[in-house]
């Protein structure tokens, strides 16, 4: 048995299931983060957005941010409760961290429907009509990374269902809890950076 | 029967590790509490009134926060290198998108020729 | 240990919808690839015989106009680049060689694995439907450029309704490849786990056979690079079916924009149809010159280095195309640099080739013809392009197409076809037809030279791509460029149709083709060649424990000259 | 036969001179590839099984012949991208002091060639436009502004070597100088539609007398 293959494996002892999540996680940081690198420079290049930015809704976005981040600590409880195997105590921290992705899809739509009302959409015609052109590209990247985010959290919540069903129905998997978990943890980072540069700067 | 995902009784043979291999816990509890101060901080520093000052505070907060849930909530700590070199690999790709990016974006100025 | 290998009673369906098997999933692939494939090489004969002569009334299609013409070029592109490469060489050789060459019994997410091939069908039957909308196929250049991609793309008029938006031949081929993207990224991490997690007993990191490491480093490399051109998708999918304007300068948005996003991943695309071609030259070469692989390590670090260089350097393809110029003398420098470890890797390659006893069997044939012409025609005009000031006059001319045309069809068809020929009894059980198989690659070979030479020589004489003709133009149609592109479009013709002599060989084979005697016909020493032709459901009856490194061939103290990675001396 | 269409501006000869040197150069290690590739099929039979060296390839010492191709290569590239450096910044960076300025913009699926007009100033009202034919004088150093209406347009000149893309929204000033009078085609490089390969203007090079009279005459309609 040659010694060379022994002293490789010690570094890639890591379970499939997380080993993937985490190369899909890379991968969406990728897309998430072109995203963010094309509203960065535009944001630099125009700066009348800044007083776009001012009709989002602040507040809503604070409260969003709370929320995931709870929910965020949740996934871990749950995580926590699945490495001893207790399966109610899983169940019951699942079930708060759904309750928190379907808390912030709430809020996120009544923002939508207020901002649609002031006449921001993905085009934003009313914009238009005033000769602001440039602004509304700012909703269009606003929409387009919200929304997409907002996709996420819906699938991020639905993996961690079916995960919690699957768990309690077997007595087994309990690993899978901290893979789609890890996938939660994502969707709040993605968050974290949204945050601040759509709401907070002006 | 097939013999699909990984082979019965072949574990060890095949050196796929153990599903829930225990890897070390920090205190969640303060990792969060530390979370929502960053954030609160956050907060009020977007009532500064200089954009450029908010901007740089704002999203240098965001960098610790994001790789504080990394780090402790996902564990990052205990992950093998392989996984660092990833996410590494990821960063330094936005940032060559970003430099790339950045001196057609920015500094242009737009132009239409008139009553064209 | 001995494991099941009881086989799944396999019907049509079962085999080539159902299975799980990553078999049955690389031959899905392959078979699928070679559907689609065929039809883009019916495109580029058509649209080669219509620029030569173009009265002439070609069987099906009649005489094509320039809309016609813009299509085919277009879907000749697209499939040939993003279905056909990324399909032979990561999914179609990935799937049916990683797990056999690590020993293993399968991937390390058989049903993902499955999933991932389901959207790769769903994507190419988009793509066929977006040949039966009123646009009749997509037509604005494979790079689809905005703002003509967004709306009908032939004369740039917005479309009315939203019917008309959505059922479009632009939203339907972005969401085909939206989804092949999506199919290659689940292949990619089923590969990159499997590769790490599921390895033969004993078989350390750097006893993978080259070939595997490729495959896994290139899906990375696209995991990585693709990202900003999804979000790209999904901001055009919005332009054309929202109304949003982030590629229309008019609304603040940039259609230089979406060229930085598709070269970001359309440059290291061309790293990641590359890797997998020399991982395949690897093992062909090593197996057929009976020497060790020179430079394995070597191989592999430049092969990284390669890899994070290759993220840097895509703005050489819009040297002219807008960009700054002091930013492009800095993308012209780091091009320069990329192409130093590829040329180590050749390098390597042929040291392994040198005072060898090479058996010069059919494969070895493909391997050393992708070689040299990679080298010489495709990485030296390399050199051409990369010298910005120089890209200002070859640029978007036939030279950039016969340029890339030389790299990609070394590495797909010729590469491609040495493992195709190399691992065919592995798969199939039985042999191929070698007087058809000189016969392919001597009419491939002549016929690929006859239709490049003559586009270098266009290219220089200033004759821009995709033109629908160029009889009106009096500088291209005097003196001997006519006459090129006769040679040329003949040239292609029968380069087209010599595949046919390939695809008769493949099914005649198939069924008719003499079974083979050794399930190691080639004394090759990878594992994938240690068990029987073609491998049993789990691969391998025993498991293999391996021993060496992948190409032990005339290792000194060993009586054969080659040892199997799972043999002790 | 003539490989490149006849140059007749100034940097012209820069750019052939650039392909002919990378084309020699890389002809040479042609040479050494096709001999790396043919001698071992030549001499195959000769070397039998056992006498393979079975070398790794690894370290410095068996590797040395790589590094050393490895670096003439890439002294060889840099001092191509050192002598085609100073063509690209007076091509690129540059703008040499103007003679004339005119506006070329890109319209499916056709050139139209803004003149300055009698106050020689760009994007007033005195604006000439004219379409598909842009007269402008010979030996003169002339600033072209590059834009687009519609989608993406690159104006090729290949008998001065020239070439630069056309993009809405954004203008771009190169020059050109043409050092000899006479006709040539100026097409489309950048794929536009239907009419792309019908987007075929030209250029009308005039000696200076002649040109003001031609221009003079376009004024005054």
């Amino acid at each position: 048995m040659n010694t060379t293959s022994l002293s490789k494996i010690a570094w890639n002892r890591i379970p499939q299931a997380r080993f993937a999540m985490w190369t899909l996680i890379a991968g969406e940081f990728v897309i998430f983060g072109g995203l963010i690198v094309v509203y960065l420079l535009n944001r630099m290049k125009y700066p009348g957005w800044g007083e776009m930015a001012m009709h989002t809704n602040v507040v809503a976005g604070t409260i969003n941010t709370f929320v995931l981040l709870t929910s965020s600590f949740f996934v871990v409880k749950a995580h926590e409760a699945a490495v001893k195997k207790n399966v109610e105590k899983v169940k019951f921290w699942i079930w708060l961290t759904i309750l928190c992705a379907l808390i912030f899809l709430g809020i996120k739509a009544y923002e939508y429907t207020h901002e649609i009302h002031l006449g921001f959409t993905l085009s934003s015609p009313a914009l238009l009509e005033q000769g602001k052109h440039v602004e509304t590209l700012y909703w269009a990247l606003y929409y387009t990374m919200t929304g997409l985010h907002g996709l996420h959290v819906v699938g991020g919540a639905l993996a961690l269902f079916f995960v919690m069903r699957n768990v309690a129905k077997t007595k087994s998997y309990f690993h899978r809890i901290e893979a789609a978990g890890l996938y939660w943890h994502m969707v709040d980072i993605i968050w974290i950076f949204l945050f601040p540069l759509i709401y907070l700067i002006h | 029967m097939s013999t699909h995902g990984k082979p019965q009784g072949l574990e060890h043979e095949l050196w796929v590790p153990a599903e829930d291999d225990y890897h070390g816990h920090p205190n969640y509890l303060k990792v969060y509490i530390y979370l929502l101060i960053l954030f609160a901080i956050t907060v009020f520093a977007s009532l500064i009134p200089n954009p450029m000052i908010v901007f740089i505070v704002v999203f240098s907060i965001s960098i610790i926060k994001a790789s504080m849930v990394i780090l402790n909530f996902m564990h990052l700590k205990w992950e093998p290198n392989i996984i660092w070199y990833m996410l590494l690999l990821a960063l330094i790709a936005l940032a060559f998108l970003f430099l790339g990016l950045y001196p057609d974006t920015v500094p242009i100025e737009r132009f239409f020729v008139p009553n064209g | 240990m001995t494991m099941s290998t009881t086989h799944e009673n396999k019907g049509f369906w079962h085999r080539f919808f159902f299975s799980l098997d990553h078999k049955d999933i690389g031959l899905q692939y392959l078979i699928t690839t070679m559907f689609i494939a065929f039809f883009a090489g019916i495109f580029a004969m058509v649209f080669r015989i219509h620029l030569a002569f173009p009265d002439y009334h070609i069987p099906l299609f009649g005489i094509i106009d320039a809309k016609e013409y813009n299509i085919l070029v277009t879907n000749h592109g697209l499939i040939m680049v993003l279905w056909l490469s990324m399909g032979i060489l990561l999914a179609t050789a990935g799937n049916y060689l990683i797990p056999t060459m690590l020993g293993t019994d399968d991937m390390a997410f058989p049903k993902l694995n499955k999933l991932s091939y389901w959207f790769f069908l769903l994507s190419v039957i988009i793509l066929i439907i977006s040949f039966f909308l009123p646009q009749k196929g997509f037509g604005g250049g494979w790079t689809l450029y905005p703002p003509l991609s967004v709306g009908d793309f032939g004369y740039n008029t917005p479309y009315k309704t939203f019917s008309d938006r959505f059922f479009s031949s632009n939203t339907f081929v972005l969401l085909a490849i939206a989804l092949e993207f999506v199919a290659l990224l689940m292949g990619g991490i089923n590969f990159m786990v499997t590769l790490f997690n599921k390895r033969a007993k004993g078989m350390g990191l750097l006893q993978v056979p080259l070939l595997v490491w490729m495959i896994v480093i290139a899906s990375i490399l696209f995991m990585f690079s693709v990202g900003p051109l999804v979000a790209g998708t999904f901001m055009l999918l919005l332009d054309i079916n929202a109304g949003t304007g982030f590629y229309d300068a008019s609304r603040g948005g940039d259609p230089l924009l979406w060229e930085h996003l598709f070269w970001f991943f359309g440059h290291p695309e061309v790293y990641v149809i590359l890797l997998p071609g020399l991982g395949i030259l690897a093992e062909v070469i090593t197996t057929n010159a009976r020497k060790t692989l020179f430079g394995y390590k070597f191989i592999l670090v430049l092969v990284l280095i390669a890899t994070v260089l290759s993220l840097m350097v895509w703005a050489h393809h819009q040297f002219v195309a807008g960009v700054d110029p002091r930013a492009a003398t800095v993308f012209g420098i780091l091009t320069i640099i990329i192409s130093l470890p590829f040329a180590g890797v050749i390098l390597s390659f042929l040291a392994t080739l040198w005072k060898s006893n090479l058996r010069l069997t059919l494969p070895m044939k493909w391997a050393m013809s992708a070689i040299v012409l990679f080298t010489i025609l495709g990485g030296f005009t390399g050199l051409h392009l990369g010298a910005a000031l120089f890209d200002m006059y070859a640029h978007d001319t036939s030279f950039v197409v016969a340029h890339f045309h030389y790299t990609l069809i070394p590495v797909v068809i010729f590469a491609g076809m040495a493992g195709f020929y190399h691992w065919f009894n592995k798969f199939s059980g039985r042999e191929l037809n070698q007087f058809l198989g000189n016969l392919h690659f001597w009419l491939t070979f002549i016929f690929f030279n006859g239709f490049g030479i003559p586009l270098f020589l266009l290219g220089l004489a200033g004759q821009p791509r995709r033109y629908a003709g160029y009889d009106h133009i009096p500088y291209l149609s005097e003196g001997y460029l006519p006459l090129l592109r006769e040679i040329a479009t003949i040239s292609a013709v029968i380069l087209v149709l010599s595949q046919f002599i390939f695809i008769f060989n493949f099914i005649w084979s198939v069924y008719k083709g003499k079974k083979v005697t050794s399930n190691n016909p080639w004394q090759s020493t990878t594992l994938e060649w240690q068990t029987s032709s073609p491998p049993p459901h789990g691969n391998f009856e025993v498991y293999p424990v391996v021993y060496h490194g992948p190409y032990e061939y005339n290792r000194p103290g060993v009586d054969k000259d080659f040892l199997p990675q799972n043999q002790k001396i | 036969m003539k490989i490149f269409p006849e140059n007749v501006s100034v940097y012209g000869d820069d750019i052939d001179f650039l392909f002919w040197l990378i084309t020699i150069v890389a002809g040479l290690a042609t040479l050494i590839v096709l001999f790396l590739v043919i001698y071992p099929v030549l001499t195959r039979k000769k070397h039998k099984a056992k006498e393979n060296i079975y070398v790794k390839g690894e370290g410095f010492k068996q590797l040395k012949w790589i590094y050393l191709a490895i670096f003439v290569m890439a002294v060889a590239d840099f001092s191509f991208l050192i002598i085609e450096s100073d063509g690209w910044i007076k091509t690129q960076e540059t703008l040499p002091e103007k003679d004339f300025h005119v506006a070329i913009v890109g319209k499916q699926w056709l050139w139209e060639i803004i003149y300055p007009g009698p106050d020689g100033k760009l994007y007033t009202s005195d604006d000439v436009k004219k379409f598909n034919t842009m007269i402008v004088p010979q030996d003169a150093v002339i600033h072209m502004d590059l834009t687009a209406y519609d989608v993406l347009h690159s104006v090729f000149i290949p008998h001065a070597r020239f070439k630069f893309d056309c993009l809405p929204g954004r203008k771009i000033t190169r020059w050109v100088e043409f050092t000899k009078s006479g006709e040539y085609p100026m097409v489309c490089a950048e794929m536009c539609g239907v009419g792309h390969s019908r987007m075929v203007g030209k250029v009308v090079v005039l000696p200076q007398e002649k040109f003001e009279k031609e221009l003079a005459k376009i004024y005054k309609k």
